[in-house]
Parts: structure tokens; C-alpha cells; sequence
């Protein structure tokens, strides 16, 4: 049985502080990977102020759960932590931070790759992007998933 | 007999609310009768269609049509984007 | 270009704090990636106390800096960095860590997990594990690397 | 006319010894003879072939044969293992 746990957090998200927490719970795992994203910015529409993060309370917490639970179904793990921001993230704090801890290197790190495919198009969030553009006026955008997150997601079942 | 309606994401933004509540007597009891007429009424100014609205029951996603119940809670939204 | 830093060590290995420095140095990626690997205290052959890794100042050091240096020219990322022990390794002790700063996540999780494939059989290190077998005897073998550390190799150079 | 000879790994371990100097004129300056005759004396007590044996000149691998210069470090060791 892996140690599952899974965060919403609508302060600020400290990878560090989490990773810290991480490696001092599983100080017998031989293999720990970790993935910290942060609000760039920039992005092609212009200079990033902040993500909004719209959630469903409740719904968005157990999409978070049924991720977890699936990449340790999955994934040969001894531990998951996932914690994912809500509300207002401003550019250049972090949004999300997965870490998996095992016996082996790989699966460690393929779950945290599955675990960020995952979250990236089937966690119950939905995001604005809110800037300003080059031409100086304003934007606030939601972002829909690429292509590219749909193809990353059919990595993991082919 | 009614149930909780609430909007996520672009939807909510393009309906301009977030939360409704509504007799399941206007809508026959069926989630996609329930869809429509919210299509057809709060979502129509915001130049959405259906293709662009995903559905939950009770916080459980739905993609077909299903009977509602008094009190359920249902929620329509855009396509999910974390990470 | 990317920053790279290459460390060997012959004293302890702070996994948490390099990640702290890591994150610090790299706020404006948008995706970090950190693998830490851990001795642990049995193997097959029984009970581990510890492993001894053999080095050749000089050649170890630009073995590391070459695999990273080539990490860095084959994904997009921002900053890498590998720290490696060597000498007596402690079960339960931090044997290696990396860390990759990227704009996109599929970089960063993969320019690691390229470093740890070719850390594990070509970074001029000889391992030697050391410990007590079930039946009370010790051991203290030179460990070659395995089929699946050849395998995991090939996946970058199919 | 000599060389630095030194020994990793398991090599060292089964030659039992971590460094020795050789004369160049022993050999004919080629890094296989000195191969060869490390085996040959060296190398013989712990069983050790030539296939085990991997190398590097002034610490860069080399795998075929080469000449060798006055003061040339050479390494003799087993495969690598990190990680």
C-alpha cells in the first residue's frame, strides 16, 4: 500500500518546505522524484500577471485523490504527495508539486510524469490567464488543454 | 422538487453566474432537458453551445443523458486545464 | 545556455538542500524536475551496511560534467544540476542527485531522467556493497552494471 | 621513459594493488602490450582477462591500441557503476 496524500491549497504552495516534508517520510525508498511548476511570466499572449484557478469544492479534491490513487495503482510506489494551487497564483509562485518515492528509479519517475499528465487535463480546475499584451492592452483568457497535453495524456494509454 | 445548478470555468464566465437552482418539473426530470434549457436561456447570451459544456451529477462526471432527482447537484463547466 | 554545476562528494549528500538551492536559483522555469537516490539497506545478496565507490580524481569529475554537458545539448532546459558521493556510502545515506529547470515539463523530466541512465553506467564509478547475508555471512561484491541499466541506456540511442 | 599505471575498481581489487610505474622500453610503447604484461604479472593472481580489463590514457577511454609517451597515465579498471 503506498502513502497517498493529495493537497488543494488555496495559499501559497511551498515545494520546498514540501520536499523537505517528503524526504524526511521516506527515508527508506532508494528512488524519490519530484516535479515543481511555476507561473511563467510570459506566454505567448504577453507578461503573465497571475493564473486564475476556478474549483469545484469537493469535486476538485477527489479528482486530485482518484489521480493519486490511479498512478499507485499503476506505478510500483511506496509514496505519492500531490498538491496542486486554487485561486489566484501569481507569476513566478508555484501552481503544483508531485513527488513519488520507490524502490525503483523508474517507476518514480513515471509515475510523477503520469501523475503531471493526469493533472494537466483531468484535474477539476480550469484556468485564466490574466496580463497584459506587448501592445500594453489587457488580457484574461481561459486556457483550454493543447493538443499537446491530449497526446502527453494517450502517452499512458496507448 | 428542484435541483442545484452551479457553472465552472468558461461556462460560469459566459453565463455570467455561478450558482441557479431549478424546478426539474420545467425540464421532464432528464439531465439533457436540463442542459438544453439552461442552453437555451442563461447560456444563449454567452454564445455557447453544447458541444462546449461537460456535465456532472453529485460531483460524478456524466456524458450522457440521466434521470435527476430532487436536490441533486448538477454542474456544467468548460474542459478541465490544471497542472 | 544552460547552468550547469557538477559536484563529487566525498562528504555527505544533502539532497534537500540542493533541491532548496536549485529551486532558489531557478525561479523563473516553469518546470523542475529532481531525482535523489538512496542506498538502501538490503539487496538481493541480504543486509547492506554500506557501499564503497571507487573513483579516479580528474576523470570522474569530467565524466560527470560530460553527462551533463550532453544532457544539456540534447533538451531544452535551463539549468542542470548533478551531485554524485563516492567513497563510503551508508545505507540510508544519498547517494545521487539531479535536478533540471526547464520552460516545459516534458524537458525537465527528461533531461533526469537521461542524467540518472547514463549516471548509472558512465560516470567513472566502481561500487562495491557491503553487508551481512541471512545466513550471518558477510559480503562484499563489485557491482557490474545489470542488463536493465544497458537497456535503460539504449532508450536514448535507439 | 616511464609510465603511471593505475588501477579502479575491481581491477584494483584483484591485482591488489592501485599504482605502479612501468619502463615504456618493456612494452614496445603500445598501451596493449602494456596490457598484455600487466595481465601477464599483475593481473594473473586474480584471475582477471583482458576482457574485464577497461581503459583509459591521460584519462580519456580508450579501447583499441595506441602509443604511449613518456609520463602517459594509464588506467586499468572494470566497468563503471553510479547511481
Amino acid at each position: 500500500m503506498a502513502a497517498i496524500e493529495t493537497l488543494l491549497l488555496q495559499e501559497a504552495l511551498d515545494g520546498q518546505a514540501l520536499y523537505a516534508r517528503f524526504i524526511a517520510a521516506n527515508r527508506l525508498s532508494g528512488a524519490l522524484v519530484s516535479f515543481s511548476g511555476r507561473v511563467r511570466d510570459t506566454s505567448a499572449t504577453g507578461a503573465v500577471s497571475h493564473l486564475y484557478l476556478d474549483w469545484y469544492p469537493g469535486m476538485t479534491e477527489r479528482s486530485l485523490a482518484d489521480i493519486a490513487a490511479a498512478a499507485a495503482d499503476r506505478f510500483e510506489v511506496e509514496a505519492l504527495l500531490v498538491a496542486h494551487r486554487c485561486g489566484e497564483v501569481r507569476a513566478g509562485e508555484e501552481i503544483v508539486f508531485v513527488a513519488a518515492a520507490s524502490a525503483h528509479r523508474r517507476a518514480a519517475f513515471e509515475a510523477a510524469d503520469y501523475l503531471m499528465d493526469r493533472l494537466k487535463s483531468e484535474a477539476a480546475l480550469w484556468k485564466r490567464e490574466v496580463g497584459t499584451t506587448l501592445e500594453g492592452g489587457g488580457f484574461d483568457d481561459w486556457i483550454e488543454p493543447t493538443q499537446k497535453d491530449s497526446a502527453d495524456l494517450k502517452r499512458w494509454n496507448p | 422538487m428542484t435541483v442545484d445548478i452551479l457553472f465552472f470555468g468558461k461556462v460560469a464566465d459566459k453565463a455570467g453566474i455561478r450558482q441557479l437552482k431549478m424546478e426539474l418539473s420545467d425540464t421532464g426530470g432528464s439531465l439533457l432537458a436540463l442542459r438544453d434549457k439552461a442552453l437555451g436561456t442563461v447560456f444563449a447570451a454567452g454564445g455557447l453551445d453544447a458541444t462546449q459544456v461537460q456535465m456532472s451529477v453529485n460531483q460524478v462526471r456524466v456524458t450522457g443523458d440521466m434521470p435527476l432527482s430532487d436536490g441533486d447537484e448538477v454542474a456544467f463547466f468548460s474542459a478541465f486545464s490544471g497542472g
